[in-house]
Order: C-alpha cells, then structure tokens, then sequence
C-alpha cells in the first residue's frame, strides 16, 4: 500500500541514522571543547520575527497559520531564533555568548526538483566577539566540525559581503541593488551589463576574482582573520572575493565549504554585526551551520 | 470533424489508420512542414500536445501514446480505442554490474533518478516503498546515469537497443503502453454519429 | 508595476459585467417566474459538512484553517450548501421546496492548465419533488433559462446515473468500484478490460451510446421524464447512456448542457434522492447549476 | 443534526434576501444614475498587494495559501482591489473614471463577539475627480444611496484625516505616532497624556470637536465640500473634527454613516489621493462602502 | 523588544538542555542495550496517513497544506509514522522489529491552558512480537528507560483496552459507543447512566477496580503479562481495570505512568496488533512513548 | 488527601457532604476569608475554579457543579459522583409578550443572545437551527434583554423567581445541572483507597 | 442618555459622580436587587460588563476599570475621562522567601502565573523575556500560589493587604488602574451636546 | 572538466567554441548517436537539459541559450559569458489582420495563449496588465492559433520565417536572446584556474 510521506521528505532508517550520529556525535564533542552550549528553540516561528532578521527568511518550505490567523512558519535557519533568544532571553548577560545546535531547518524548493526541505543542520554562533577574532575561531571550530565528520578534501572559499559594495562606493556608484542583484543571482552578464551602465565597469575583476590570499587587496579584514588562522586551517582556504551568502544579513566576512565529491555547497556561514541590533541588542557576531546529510554524502563520495 | 496526428515515432501508423478511414493522407506524407491540412481534416503535431488540442476542442479526436495520457491523467479526454500499434514498455534501468540505485538507498536513504516522466516514475517508486529523488530530463535520458547525476533513469523503450547501446540494464518493468484513439468529451456527443462511425471501422481493423 | 491576482481568478471589468449581468438578470427572472426563492450562503463551509455530502466536493481550489484548526473551504457548488441550509433551517417545511442562486463557486484546476478557479453559477434545487415530475420541471427550467441567456443551438445531453450500475448488477458484477471508475475517466479502453475480467463485456455497448429516445430501454425513468417535456425542451435532449457526472450524489437521470461553439459543457445537473437523507431530511431532489461565463462565451461564439 | 458553519458567516433566506435584494437593487440603480460602472474582482488577493494599499489591510479574516505558498487573503475591503484594477488595466485611460461594486467583504472578529465575518458592501470609487468637488460628489452619491435605501434619520459625519496631524505640525510635534495612535483607539485619556508630553495638551479640545460648520476652521477643505453640497444633502451632516477611519489610505475629508438605531456606523469613506500613486497610477480619489445589513438593520429598527 | 514565540511552544537554554539531554542520552543508552534501532521520520505527514492509523491522530496542533492542498500536520505522535515507515520499507523483512526513537512530537491543546504543544518525546515500537511476552518486554524497557532517567517513585497503571468492550459484549451490550465515550471521558456518572440504560450496571465495579493482580479475573491476558515481568519491574503495578488511553489503536494490555509529584501521566502505551494491518502489513505490536520534560520535571519534584 | 469545596450556591451542601465524610469542617464555616484549611485538607474556590485546581492536581477531588463542566468539557478531570444537590435548569428565555428572538431570526437572519455560558448556549442554537450572536455577559444576564442589547438569554436558574422578577419568560429548557465530585487522574490512581473509601461513603448517602 | 455603573469597588464613588451630574441615584443606593432604573437613566452591573453594554450601544455611556480596559482592548469603545477614583495596582507576586518562580524559570524553562487577567499578565512577562504558563482562575486568586498550582500571580491590588495575608510579597509592579468615563461610538457623535455637557462637569471636578 | 553541449541550432557554433578552446570536436561532429565523449571531456544534449546538468555537477560548464535560462531562473549555475551567437527574438504573434486577442479581453475578459515558455509568457502579460490563459505546447506553437485553439501565442524566434509562412504577424517584441556560457558553482570554486582559463580565451575572441 502506499502511504507518501511530504515531497522534499524522508524517512531515514537505522542503518543511515547511525552514520549520520556518528557525525553529529563528533561534531558536539567539538561543540563542547570549545564551549558552545546547545540551544532548542521552537520548530516553528512567528513569520514577523523571521522576517524582521532577514526578508529572505521569509520563505522557508512550509507556512501556517496560529489560531489568531498569525503566519507561522517552519524555521529556515537557526541564526535568527538564535538572535532571538539572544536578545529576549540573554538581554543583560556579559558577552561573548557562545552557543551550538544540532536541528532541522525547513527551506522552499521547487516541485520536481527533488531538493530536501527538512534538513538536518549542525552550527554555532559566536555573539558579542568582534572580527577578525571571532571570525577566525568561527572558522577553526568549522574545520574542527569537518576534521570531526571525518571529511579529507574539504575547502573553505572565504569573501566578504561588504567588499563589493565599498568598492562600488569608492567608484561613486549610488544605485547599487541591480548590480548586487546579478552579483547574488552569479550571473556575470548581467553584471557586466549593470556595471557598465553606471560606469564601473572596471569592478568585474573583483567579482570574479578567485585564489590564493595574494588577490585580496592590502588592508582588508579577510587578511586579518587569514593571519590569526593555524596553519592546517589556513591550508583549507580559497579566497573569492564575489562571493555572496544569499542571506542578507551578512556584514563582513563570510564563507562556503566545498567538496568536489558534491555539486553543491555543504554549508556555510559568515560575520552578522547589525542582526542582533534588529532585535534589540546590538553585539557582533559570527555563525556558520552545516547540512549534515550533504557532509555524509561527500564523506562518501570521497570513499569512492 | 478535425484529427489531432502525431508525428515522430506514431506517424507512419497513424497515417496508416487514417488511410483505413478513407482520409486522403498523401500530402501529410509528403508535407513535412505544414502542420494543418485543411482539406483533411488533420492536424499533425507532437504527441505530446494531442490530448492539449484534443481537450480544448480544436481537434474532435485524436492519436496519443498511452505513455502521454498516463503522464498526464488530468487531460480531460475520452480513450475510445487501443490501437495496438506502437508498443512499447516503460522501464527503470541502471548502468550494469552492482546496482548503484540500492546502495544509495541504503546508505544515502534515497536513489536520483532522471526522467521524462516525474509522475509514472514518482507514483512507481512512492508504490514500492523506496525513496527518490526525480531529476526531469527533456531529451536523451539514458545520459544521465552515465554522467553520474543520478543512480538510474525510469524511461521508455521499444526495443531496449539505446539502453544497451549505453551500458544500461533494466531492472525493473512497469507497465505497456500502446496508441489510443482520444475524444473531446463535447465533440463525442454532439458528433457522436461520425466518431460512432470511426470507431466501427477501426474496431474492424484493430479488434 | 505588475499587481498580480491569484491564478485562474480575473477581475470583470463594466464592459464585460454588463454583459454578463444582463444574461443572470435574464436568468433571475426565469427563477421568479417558476417560484424559485434565491438563496445566499457563505463563501466557505466547513469540509466535513462538503464531504459529509460528497466526498468530491472536498477538493476545492482553496482551503483553510479556522481559528481552532478546523479546514474551510470555499464551496465547489452550491448544491450541497443548499441541502444542508435545508435539513438544517427548513427541517419541518411541507416540501415541494423550489431554491435558486447566483454565486461563485471555487474549482481546483491544475498549474498552467489556464483554467478559471472562480466560477459564476446560476442555477437551482428542487427539493422534495421526486421524479420523474421534478426531473422534468427541472430540465424545463433550464431551458428557460438558456433561451433567456440568449443561445441558440445549446443541446442537453441525457442519461441516468444508476442505469449502467443497474445493468452491472443485472450481469451478476459486485465489485464495481474498477469500472465505474474506468466510465468515469472516459476510459474505454480501461472500461472494455474491465468488463471482460468481470464477465460482462457486452455492456460496453450501453457505455457507448448515444442517439435519441429510441436508444433508452423500455421501462427506463428517462422515457417518463422525455415524455413530460414540451416538444421544444424534448428537441434539445441527446441521449447518452454512458454519461456520468463527476460529483457522487447524483442517483438517477443526469444531464449536460452543450454547446459546439464551446469545447466543454456549459453546465448541468440530476437527481439526487439521496443527499439530504445524508444531511438528516430525507427528501428526493434535482437541481442544476450553469457556468455563467462559459454560457456567455458560446453565446458569443454562436454570434460569429 | 448539526451542520455548522464558519462562526461570523450565516445564511440568507428568501424572506430576508428579498429585503437585502430591493436595497441593493435601488442603490445599483442611484450608481447607474450617476455613470458608476460596476466592476467585479476576485474574491481573494495576494496579501503582498492588499498591504501595498493599506497594511490594515493585512488583518482580514482569513488567510490561506496558493500552490507557490504566497499568502492569499479574502479581501477586506474594494477600495484596493480597484486601486489594482485602475493601476493595471486602466494605465492610460483618461480620468475620472467612476466604478461601483456590490460585494462581499471578509473581517476578522474576534471569537464570542458574535460580529459579522462575511459583510455584504455596497460602494464607489471616484478616480481622478480631486477634491473639494470630488469629495462633494461622493457624499452627494452616498445620500442618494441611503435615501433609495429607506433611511430615514441617518447621518453623515464629516472630519478630515489630515487635519489633526496639520495641526500637530503647526504646533511643532514631530513625534505623532503615539499620539495618533491613541486619538484612532477613541482613548482620550490617552491623548491627553501624549499631547501634555509633547507640550500640545491645547490640541485635545480640536480632537474632541463635534457639531455644526461653526466648528470647522476658516480655510480648511471641510468648508469647500460643504458649500457644495446641496442642502437636504447638506443638513445630514455632524461636524467631527477628531473623525479617523481605521484604514491608513485616507488623506483628506472622511466620513462615517450614523443612525441612532444602530450601535455602530454603517458605512464610511473618504479621500485617498495617495493611494493610487502606490500602485503605480497617481491619480486623486475618493470613495465610500455601505454595510448593506446594517443598513437594513437600520431601517428596520427606524421602523419601530 | 518582544519577539514572541507560538503559544505552547518555548526555547530550551543550555542549562536546562543539558539535564534534558542527560536523561534522552540515559535513554538512548537503554535502547541500545535492548537492541532498539533508533529512526527519524519527517516532522510533517499527511494528514491521509495519519488518521488511516488512528482518527484520533488527526487533531494536532498544526495543520498546513502542501502546494497541491493535501493537508500535512505536524505529527502528534511516532507511533504512527513507524507503522507507516514498517509497511513502505520494511515489508518484508522478518519480525519481530525494534525501533526506538527520540523526536518531537505536536499537540493541539487550547488557548490559556499553558500546555505545551511541542513535546519532546522518548519511545520504542517493538512489531511482531506478540502479547503477552512482546508485552513484557516493552514494559520491562520501560521501567529500565524510567529508572536510567533517575526517576525513583513512579508507578506503572496497567489495564486492558479490550477488557470492558469484552465485558459489554458478555453482557449482550452492543451499542457500546454511548458508554465506551463516557468511560473514555472519565465520566462515571455518564458511565453509570448509560450502563444502567443498557441493563448492565453491574459493569460499573469494572470500571472503577484499581489495585493489586488480585482484581485481575482470571484467564485475563493482563495475569500472563504479570507473570512474565521482573520482580522489580512487577513492583511498580498499579491494575486499574478501567484503563483508557485516548489513541483508538490499543488493543489489549495498555499502560500509563504516573508520579505523585506530577499532575499529569509522564507516557503510556500498550499492544495495538491491529494497526500494522491497517497500513498493509498485519503484525502485532506493542510500544511506548515518554514526555521527557516532564520526567524531568517530576525528577525534580521527587528530590524536592 | 486535599479536596476543593465551591463557595457560593453549593456550599453548604458541599460542606455538610464533608461532614457527613468525617471531616471537620467547623473552622471552614466560621472563617470567610481564609481559603486554605491545611488541617481539614480543604480549599475553598468558586465553583468554576474548582476544575482548575483538581485538573492540576493542586486538589485531589473536588465539588462543582454540572453546568461548570459542561461549559469547559476540556478539562481533564474525572467526574466520579453525581451529588443530587444544587439543582438547576439551563433554559432559554425571552421577555414576555410576542417572542421578539423569532421575529428578528427572521427578518434579521440572526437573534442576539446574553449568557455567561457561550459554549453551552453556541451548542444549543447550533443544533436547533438557529443563527446566533452570542454575546458573553459576566454578570446579571437577566438584566441583558431589558436594555435591548440582546433578543434573548441561556442562563441557568433554581427556581426561576429572578427571571419572572424581570419579566423573562422560560421558552426552552436546555439541560438539568447538580453538584458532581470530581478528581484528578494522577490521584484517581496513585490515592485510589482514599478516594474510593470516599466514595463508598458518599455513595451510601447519595445513592 | 443611558448611564452603565458598576457594582463593586467602585459602586459608591461612581454614584457619588453621577450625583454630581445632577442624576438622582436615591433609588439605586436603596434597591440592591434591581439593575435598571429606566428614570435615572442608569443601569448596574459588574464593571467588566460595562464595556460590552456601551460598545452595543445599550449604554451610551459608562464607568469602569482601566484594568477591564486593558485586558480587553479590542472593546471598540471610546474612552473620555480618567475619573480618578478606585486607584489600584496590577503587579506580580509569589510567596515570601526565595523566589521559587525564578528556579523554576532556570530548570524547568518555565513558570506557572495564575491569573484574572490573562492578556495583561501573557504580554507583560513576554516583554520582559519569560516563559510562562498562564492559569486563569475566576475566584481569589492569592490562594493558587498557596496550593503549589502555580510559582506566582498577576493580580490587581488596592492596599496589598489580601497579598500579605495570605503570605505572597509583589515582586514586580506591572501597572496602575483608575476608573474611566467611557462612550459608545455612535452615541458620542448623535449625542455630542449631551456627552459634552457631562464632560464638562466631570472635568471641572475632577481634573 | 566536463562540458555540456546543446545539440540542435545552437551545436555547430557551440562546437566551433569548443574548436577555438583547442578541444577535439571532430568525433563530436561524425557520431550523430553518441552523447558522452570522455576523452574530450564533451556531454552533448538539449539545450534544455543543459542547467539540469551543469547544477547538479555532472558538467562543470555548458552552453545553452538565454530563453532556457530565463524561463528557469531557479536553476542553481553561474552566467559566465554572452557568447553572442543563436540570436533570437522571444515575441508575442496572432493570425494577420484583425487582432482577435485583444477583441477576445475586451468582452471576455481574457486571452489564451498557447507557448512553450509559460513561465516567461505570464509574467509578460501580467507585467502589461493582460488577463491570459496560458496554454503550454511542446511542439510547433505557431499551428496552435491556426486551429482557433488560441488567440495569439508566445514563442522564439530566429528569422520570423515560421511565423511569415503560418500567417501569423509578430505583434509585441518581449526580448532577445544569446548562447550563453555557464558553470556549476562548486566548480566554479575549486576548478577556478582551468575555467577562467577557458574565459579568458573566449573573451578575447567574443567580446
């Protein structure tokens, strides 16, 4: 008989489930050495609240309505509840607040795509710690979690979210959101385009400028946090300097892990410096979440 | 009275059909740019698209491959007739030696599976418990597993001679699919005496 | 700037309303003069009040919860609203009861299928007439209403939904939940299998038929009821033995209102004896509901 | 056995929808009298273009979802939707362009208040006539409505949505928020509280300000739409200059229907000469919406 | 600034987390051991599915539609899914099969109750085993689950959901809906109304019987259960003849905990042999589930 | 064991109950203001409290009447004994004369209606057919149709003296209430001796 | 004009304001048992009714707590005057001694208010960041913390000697109620002169 | 590096790229039936699969056009270059003469439209304040307006040729488009040195 489960779902049976705890099991005895404390928070969250961290939250896979006809929604990340409970619950605690998770996220795919929507996240945000200190143990807890998981071939791409904006600053460009939009959307020619029309076409190079630590220009932050890196996980690091997270809350510094034995990215994270003053209680801060079964398939892939 | 033709794989025996019905077919078989015969009464079009111009009225009847009208059971047709030609088998094939597709099953939780047919082979899999993850491919299917994007393909075949030709094996069958004889449901009884006719003829021939 | 609407609904603008205004006024007016008193019922009804009357009527376009998690939707007809206000509200009235309406009704229709999800319907209930007199009142009435609308060549397709299952019954077949189906989805390929494996092919040929008075068995309601129509309603009749309407309710004649200038039907309705039993009044009815807009569409399509 | 339906909806018998009929019908004739072409939209709207309009708009009764999860809501009112028509379908027609509706509206009520989810409105819209001769117009229109509709001792008050804001800026208050905020909950304890706070408690006898033309400031709009008005319309007028309707869109002159034999008002408008703009079409506007049973209400308690 | 969370949900801080996942890893630890093999299942089904197990199942906290309007709810328990995930993936593996889980689960409870509707929940399923030993065994892992979590005076109640149907049925009792309500509503007054209506008052003593084996009637399966348990485990019996649990798909043996320091029952279960056979795949089958938070809430009001 | 005794209507009876159980309750019936007897295991609440309090296991058992439980079938109690005592009708009634209630159903399509029991009051016109607006009143309902805010009212009354006083007239009778004992679930079981002892005795006097 | 007034705390005051009006209230202050004296004008009746008379419009006007106010601001009422009497504060309390409600807000992430006031006492520890579990309650609500049902309560309190009584010490003050001179919408506008004329002597007294 | 190929009008320019980066294309252009081409690292296929391809990975680069993008703007893959061959116009044609589309939205409110670019035709007709009925074909689309099946139909292309012969006259121009080169965006990461290795060549020769 068949009895479906939701499109974008799956059940997963004790033989996966065991490889994926390994995994999540390694990752908290990192969690713990550092001292991150593990956090749950609701799977569902009031739309508004959401939306009030970052706009792009605003469409995670599933939504529903409370009994006062508010829009609920599965959360689509861990970073905005995380903030939320930061500025509700730690609202006079002295900074910096260190905090992990193990927990599903729920995110919009299309039909027949085949994409998971609930997916399984492993991460940290590091609250009240400045960059490039707090970036750069952002990162060696990263490459710590992916030692952990049992990963070979990982690579971090590291960029900066604001470094394209101060450079189309610096170039005197004013209108800058249909630049920013092809940027985000990777699409080069629409770049190009969009640049050229406001004069700054000269800007492309960086777009598309990805290497080693010598194409990012003299005095920016990402050659700080490289410096304060060990040397293992400074080995890890491409550097791109069009990178861009499609959440919009990013302020600095952000960054994508890679393996060639995945055709997508197995996750990510960055500095957030103005999200948690949306809440009510401006801190600095850094966070990245992984999609635990994307690093099970690559740790597989590179078995191959 | 208006016919919706398929060309591609179904053309040569619909014509054939068509022939048995008295319709002048010889400059649909000589034509092979002009899609609207007039004169004929005949349009000739993908078959894919035959239950579109069947539904909408702009055909009255039509010729379609089951595979087509099982794909896309919310067509709003009358299946009047199996006309037995043009049969082949919807399968679900990977590349041979150790099957890939399990493994993945069993270790990943879920098998990719590329198709032009997301909802046979959906509704196939949800049916026997295993769990996929449907990548639509529009043109030559039996690339995909080679490429390694997915773990196995659900797609259709005649004679089986591509998916050998590419290394592949099927595994599993499931289901025939045969070409039909469709109606528009108006057409059916406001001109029920002329597609009555038709069918007598066929149900002849074909029966 | 693109303010879209929902897909398969529109706005009317004067131009159009007008037109089509002056076809429902037309229509009421046909309504009064048979003593039909119009009725108005909510948007949205409760799904298990639908369901309790059909369980087809529970796939609507839209559903919803109510503040205590209960689904509403908005009605798909207004043939079942009307029999619960019925049993509900007019529980000890002396039947015959003669209720007509002009409102929209709500339709699930496939993504880029195009169709309209919002659907004007005038139509009418019956209740308490049993037939073959009220089946005939009833297609009297619709033809009323269609020579008012201003048509021309409409045809009213005739059959009965307990006829084939009779005929099924007679052969000896119980399990016929397969070949309904099959004559339901216009299937006669699938419908000819069937019958085979049930023994009793040969009633493929009742599936088939259409034609006129001559092709309805002796003793059948339907030569009762084509008996009592006036000789310009009894022109418009097309017999059609396999006809099956999608909605479950019905229990004896059935018909359709087509129209060559349109590619599907315009409208119809039947008997349903049993439906109001089920609501807890048990009155034999007959009612029809048209699409208001298709009916506007092959008038116009006549015109040319 | 018990059938219910959504609480705040109910049905409508033949008795009492022949009444509700002959008031719609007379009023339908006062908009054809005066070239308000009727227009019909969809029941339901994308939330994202209602709150375009008016973010009051964002709390109807009820909300659901279409198959791409963008958020649907019944509509609450028809004044947007038409903005939406004019904007996209009427990009390039000559003003004024002069629309009327009869349509149903969607609320939300609280549970146990027992107020009316589903309300039946009969209204206009007057699109690019500007004001003081536009406002005049449509209360000239909305008398003749209600005097079709047999009220007998109905009034208008009369107020403008801008003048106590003006008046604030006159008096150097920047910070209006709260004090709006508790002039449109009725508090007047409240506002007294904020006007002393920001050194304008001398305001609070303006917002308190109801009776004859007398009350009404030299210069002020109010006085243009009164010398307009002819005098039987004219002596339905209560001065209130404290008057705010609840929906944001309004930018001048509003009003609100009064019957001393209904608990609340029966309808209402105003001017939104912003509203337009918003959705792409700047053009001036004006109109009003009747609660068709309230008003019948009205007319019945007149009666006793 | 507020930033509210759903009713009855709430955020778990580390403190707290940690005790919680002291007791789940002490649990885990149990599960192991008894060589349960731990499953995920998503956190949404359809609606379809669920109540195919139990109607009862259909009444969750949350309920939402997917983009083809099926309905999806959150699920309010795990015993379900695991039916389904048995019949879909594991027809036809030998029995007996041992899941365990550690999962979320969702409740529809009302407003101002203050209950939680996002409970954390501990549990095993054991299929194919049949009663009265699979029984045993099931209670035996649970009072090792109880005594890993550190809890030191709980009682198990143990009953029979078919023992008082049984007792009906003797009586020649066959509209048993009336009564069984009342029993299940805990209205023992209603109980011995309806009892008294159908001429068997005299099962009222049943209904009320709590205390030791010796209540139990012989040839009673609940005897052979006893039999089989520990010394220990048998210790903390309570037999309570009139045992219900408010899931419909218990069949024999049920079982709840309770602990004086808290309201409420802490979890329950019992055989519910034929559910599997309502999802294609007869096997009986016996399981549990534990509130975590409030195992850890009576594990604080025992040391107060 | 701890046991919630309603103030108001029942108590009285509710006390002499306890009396008859062996329980002192002199300092109860002496004392207004205090609300807790550590001693006599008692708490004194309103009626529409006790629930809440049994529900939480804040009280073993307790005494309430019928029209409080119906009112809030939510609560998860048990409801062991009928005690006899308190007895009440729930009834629909309009002012005297013509039934104004009616004749706004049906030009109006609705009737107004005052109660402090909108769950109970909801039901009843819902299985009668009737469209209502219930309009939730804390205090004197009878007051409600007087004023002309409501068409009519469900309240519950002894002997129906405050509604004749205010000219009401009884239409409809709804249900029959008295005082019931309630317990908790956990204690039903876990205290089960106590509680039956209990009942034994209250039934030889009740019964 | 029709005047609400409500019984209770504030009875004796809002008759002495509205003899100050002129209104002869002799024969409310005499008759406890009636509840409308169509003569004065005046209706009486508990003060979290008297919204629900005034926005139906049964009232035009009337006299409540700001406390009823403000767990009820959907009421669509229009409020004119702050009387000034029946000062009282709504805080939040627990039982002397250490602070069980913050422990239990540390281990168990939650904490247990009863209250009358739900949507006062929800919204309150929502702002301040705290989890909590509401209990209403109809009756005394200082007894709940007492019983071990609740960690605390949100209650209205005049003088805090009922709090001290029964052992519970204000932990935090949430805010302050005094009565208030409310109207019905429609009223304030058709019977603008006279409401005005009663605003006028109110405020020369009482501002 | 894997390359993905679109087969059909865009191929022979695609492979003359492919020749300008120093790639053996020579079995390519003689094997009509083979897809994979290991040793040249070559995929050839639709053009529409080619994103499918290039997002999950099994091509780290592709060619394909414009319209297929824009009509899948979900699709995961980075926009590298406008490789400036294929031009083609996307535009909106109905049968010459009398425009029966905007006759049809003026009285029924409505047009259909037939195209295989659904997604693109809907938002350029909701984008100019139209109400249209999309109808999706696979094939020929110009036939689908001769058949009275549609009012005016959405489609690419190149010359206009096919329309001239249909009688159909282009009536709106909504926008044009190129061959475009694209990437996956792991490879674009971790393979930047090789792929940006192939942009420079092509820059050089194509802008």
């Amino acid at each position: 008989m068949i009895h479906p489960i939701p499109s974008g779902t799956r059940d997963v049976l004790p033989d996966e489930l065991r490889e994926l705890r390994a995994i999540t099991d390694a990752m908290r005895t990192v969690f713990d050495a550092h001292e991150y404390g593990e956090v749950a928070t609701p799977a569902l969250e009031y739309e508004t609240v959401l939306t009030r961290g970052d706009s792009a939250a605003a469409d995670p896979a599933y939504r529903l309505f409370d009994e006062h006809g508010n829009v609920l929604v599965l959360r689509s990340d861990m970073t905005i509840p995380i903030a939320r409970v930061v500025a509700t619950r730690y609202g006079t605690a002295s900074p910096p607040l260190r905090f992990s998770y193990i927990a599903s996220a729920y995110r919009a795919v299309k039909q027949h795509r085949g994409q998971p929507r609930e997916i399984l996240q492993a991460g940290i945000e590091l609250v009240g710690a400045p960059g490039p200190a707090g970036t750069a143990e952002a990162i060696t807890v990263l490459c710590a979690a992916l030692d952990a998981a049992g990963l070979d071939s990982y690579r971090v791409g590291l960029g900066d979210a604001s470094l394209f904006s101060r450079a189309l600053d610096r170039a005197g460009v004013h209108d800058t959101g249909p630049i920013l939009r092809e940027l985000a959307a990777g699409d080069m020619v629409g770049l190009e385009r969009e640049l050229r029309a406001a004069g700054a076409v000269e800007l492309l190079d960086i777009a598309r400028a990805r290497g080693g630590v010598e194409i990012v220009p003299e005095g920016e932050p990402l050659r700080e946090v490289y410096e304060l890196l060990a040397e293992d996980v400074a080995g890890r690091v491409i550097f791109d300097l069009g990178l861009v997270r499609t959440l919009g809350y990013y302020t600095g510094p952000v960054f994508e892990v890679y393996d060639a034995a995945f055709g997508s990215p197995l996750g990510g994270g960055g500095r957030y410096d103005d999200l948690l003053g949306r809440f009510g209680r401006p801190l600095p801060a850094c966070g990245w979440a992984l999609d635990v079964e994307r690093v099970h398939a690559a740790a597989l892939g590179e078995g191959r | 009275m208006r016919i919706a033709v398929p060309r591609g794989a179904l053309f040569k025996e619909a014509l054939d059909v068509l022939d048995g019905l008295g319709i002048d077919t010889a400059e649909v078989r000589s034509n092979d740019r002009k899609l609207l015969f007039e004169e004929a009464g005949l349009i000739t079009m993908r078959p894919s698209d035959v239950p579109t111009y069947v539904e909408s009225g702009a055909a009255d009847i039509g010729i379609t491959g089951k595979d087509v009208l099982a794909e896309h059971p919310e067509r709003n047709v009358y299946e009047l007739l199996d006309l037995g030609f043009g049969r082949c088998r919807m399968v679900f094939a990977t590349v041979e030696g150790e099957d890939v597709a399990t493994e993945a099953l069993r270790r990943l939780g879920i098998m990719r599976i590329a198709t032009k047919y997301p909802n046979i082979a959906a509704s196939y899999f949800e049916s026997t418990g295993r769990q996929v993850e449907i990548v639509e491919v529009k043109g030559s299917v039996e690339l995909a597993p080679l490429t390694g994007m997915v773990h196995g393909i659900v797609d259709l075949t005649a004679t089986g001679t591509t998916l050998r030709e590419n290394g592949l094996v099927v595994r599993e069958e499931i289901s025939v699919a045969t070409a039909r004889l469709i109606a528009n449901p108006v057409s059916y009884r406001v001109k029920a005496a002329e597609i009555d006719a038709v069918l007598e003829k066929l149900r002849a021939t074909h029966a």
